[in-house]
């Protein structure tokens, strides 16, 4: 292919990941989860913009567009504004590699890059970077104090993550993602791994900053937490970041141990999205079901249950693939 | 395989105009008002006492710490996982070794009471 | 002028201009966020030398986790930017210069040895090649790694307690 | 065309860089940057050399890996020196910790 046509294809994939999240993930999400938290507090949620009160969030992004952005005179302007560009383009970049479904071509996918897993990790790990600018940028002491146990968690989490993707690659034999949902062509990986599922899905709502895990942005506690000091479209920029990153880990979830795209009768893509909203929907049950942690509790979870757990999950897995099965 | 980081680069180059692209909106939308206290930093409504850059609990870095050395640890077990089904039984328990240290690592953390958030 | 070309001198200015600010900027903070642009530069570059495996551990360990690091004691120590401390010793110029001999030095030898300039093959899949090198060959090099990442975390969780007894 | 002597002129800056801000620097985590930015330039080396001197081998990139593994050892180690001299000293300045001065 000529190289022009191989930039156009790269700028109009980057074009759809983007606006497809910032619809998909961010809009119908806080939506969704305006009606669920509504739902499961014997409440109707939004009804009034548009039927059943579907036009909520973009009525929402309208208000926000015409607010003020303020930028508070104590702050330090450079790394409270790169911080607001870091956070969302951090969460987004992780769909690079997640498979969305597939075609008679190949796969959907915006590139299946060879280190798939590891690149999803290292980008998801620039978000604390994110966060800690943001918290201290704002010279806010609800925003620094936010930011720093932000970090502290995500730091916490972000190993169990790891063993858990190597535990995954292990089985599968690679880090391409697209590898991973072909090797589940039989069987799910649930089915063999499910302390892995288990693992993964209570570290990804830590990393994410969700309620039980949502010590971050306790409002009682921290305002906000991290972006307390932000306004308007910024506000919104964060919690497209927040959300963008709450369905990467659902989707990697769903091509880790859901077999991805696959299942019957019904597009790659439909089931994908099923799959996806399913995850997503245990999320937000999870958040609207559970007290929030304390902040020892917390990190006493990641490092004395689920790092212990989940490495003797690898040596075990490791010991059926390279000596059981051989 | 350049050609697949080419199409990453265009995403973070694009991307990134994508996520400025609301200043600009919000640069034609937005009103602006001079009120001077608008700048002052949040502090649930009271004049804000003293600056926010200040010192912090050390507990903080020693889990940052705890975490940088597991994240090393880990980056190893990437390319071993890669290629564990060829390898077979002796590299199963070199790699068995490899993860008992960092155990170990993790039992004198424990020990010490550097889990703790005390 | 191919896309290789134009994506090196993007990466080697964006490392250069943030290395800069790192080295000099007056602001502590400043100079430590600079250091995620500088890093990732040279993760780009690492990219284009077809180590994407290293690259990735680049971004994972040193944007995710050292700058998390140092961005963590900066704030537990200055408790501010460090704006109104002198940045910089008495020995600035002679730093500066020898800085300089030194990038000559350096680049006047890169300059004049006569290299093998034909890129070769690389295997094609590097994570597997250095999963194999390292179960193989580098097996030593493999689990002395761990034992040094344990005397280091021992040493550094000793070193950064809070002594009780004083 | 980029050739391997390219590689080494952005390394050799990267490392002039670092080398001047931990031979300039009054704060101590600043000096630690520095040498984060000459192990970076190592890397480029090292990463460089693989890739133009021994396309076969991987041992250019697990060097690299090693010297990634040992820079975070040494800012675990190295910002754990500095906290504790700071809880000590009440400074991060190099030049005021001066308690081995006679």
């Amino acid at each position: 292919m000529p190289w022009y046509v191989e930039v156009l294809r790269a700028v109009a994939g980057t074009i759809i990941i983007f606006s497809g999240v910032a619809i998909v993930a961010a809009m119908f999400g806080v939506l969704l989860e305006r009606k669920v938290s509504g739902w499961i507090q014997s409440r109707i949620g939004p009804t009034h913009v548009g039927p059943r009160g579907l036009l909520q969030t973009v009525a929402d992004t309208i208000k926000l567009l015409q607010k003020e952005h303020i930028v508070p005179r104590n702050a330090d302007a450079l790394i409270f504004a790169s911080a607001v560009v870091l956070v969302p383009l951090a969460a987004l970049l992780d769909y690079v590699v997640l498979p969305f479904g597939t075609t008679r071509w190949g796969p959907l996918i915006f590139r299946d890059l060879n280190i798939g897993v590891l690149y999803f990790a290292a980008t998801s790990s620039l978000i604390v970077v994110g966060i800690l600018m943001a918290g201290w940028g704002s010279n806010n002491k609800y925003a620094l104090l936010g930011g720093l146990r932000s970090a502290a968690q995500m730091v916490s989490y972000e190993i169990p993550i790891g063993l858990v993707l190597i535990t995954i690659a292990l089985l599968a034999g690679s880090l391409s993602t697209v590898t991973i949902v072909t090797m589940q062509a039989h069987l799910w990986f649930i089915v063999t791994q499910p302390i892995s599922f288990l693992i993964f899905l209570a570290a990804a709502t830590a990393e994410v900053n969700r309620a039980p895990f949502d010590l971050v942005e306790a409002e009682s506690e921290l305002v906000a937490g991290y972006f307390s000091e932000y306004t308007g479209m910024r506000f919104a920029l964060f919690q497209l970041g927040e959300y963008a990153e709450m369905f990467a880990m659902a989707a990697l979830a769903v091509t880790l141990f859901l077999g991805g795209w696959r299942g019957p009768v019904l597009p790659s893509v439909v089931w994908f999205l099923i799959k996806l909203y399913a995850l997503v929907f245990v999320f937000m049950w999870v958040r609207w079901t559970f007290p929030r942690f304390r902040v020892d509790q917390l990190l006493n979870f990641s490092w004395k249950v689920l790092i212990p757990l989940a490495l003797l999950n690898l040596v075990g897995t490791a010991y059926v693939v390279m000596v059981v099965q051989r | 395989m350049l050609l697949d980081w080419g199409y990453v680069a265009i995403f973070v180059i694009v991307g990134a105009g994508m996520v400025s692209l609301p200043f600009a909106i919000i640069a034609l939308l937005s009103p602006r008002s001079s009120f001077p206290h608008k700048l002052d930093t949040y502090e649930s409504g009271v004049e804000p006492v003293g600056q926010a850059w200040s010192q912090f609990n050390v507990r903080y870095y020693m889990f940052s710490l705890i975490f940088v050395v597991f994240d090393v640890e880990i980056i190893y077990l990437y390319p071993w996982a890669v290629v564990a089904r060829s390898l077979g039984a002796s590299a199963f328990y070199s790699i068995l070794v490899f993860l008992a240290i960092l155990v170990l690592g993790l039992a004198y953390a424990w020990r010490k009471g550097a889990l703790e958030w005390s | 002028m191919t896309g290789e070309a134009i994506a090196f001198y993007v990466l080697a200015a964006i490392t250069l201009a943030a290395g800069a600010v790192v080295a000099t900027s007056p602001n502590l903070m400043h100079s430590a966020v600079a250091l995620i642009p500088a890093l990732l530069g040279v993760t780009g570059l690492y990219v284009l030398l077809n180590a994407e495996f290293v690259a990735g551990i680049q971004v994972l360990i040193y944007a995710g986790g050292i700058t998390v690091l140092i961005l963590f004691v900066i704030m537990l120590t200055e408790g501010g930017t460090g704006l109104r401390i002198r940045q910089r010793n008495e020995q600035a110029a002679i730093a500066a210069a020898v800085a300089a001999a030194t990038v000559a030095l350096l680049i006047a030898v890169a300059g004049r040895t006569p290299w093998a300039h034909e890129p070769g093959a690389l295997p094609s899949y590097t994570p597997g090649a250095i999963g194999q090198s390292f179960l193989g060959p580098n097996l030593p090099l493999f689990e002395g790694t761990s034992v040094v990442l344990l005397v280091a975390l021992v040493g550094a969780l000793l070193i950064a307690r809070k002594e009780t007894g004083e | 065309m980029i050739t391997l002597t390219h590689y080494l002129v952005v390394s050799a800056l990267v490392f002039g860089l670092g080398l001047y801000a931990a031979l300039s620097r009054r704060n101590a985590v600043a000096m630690l940057m520095g040498i984060e930015l000459m192990l970076n330039a190592a890397n480029i080396n090292l990463v460089a050399f693989n890739k133009y001197g021994a396309p076969g081998a991987m041992q250019g990139q697990i060097f690299a890996l090693i010297v990634i593994t040992l820079a975070a050892c040494e800012a675990a180690v190295g910002l754990a020196l500095i906290l504790a001299a700071y809880r000590r000293f009440e400074t991060t300045y190099v030049d005021d910790l001066n308690l081995m001065r006679w």
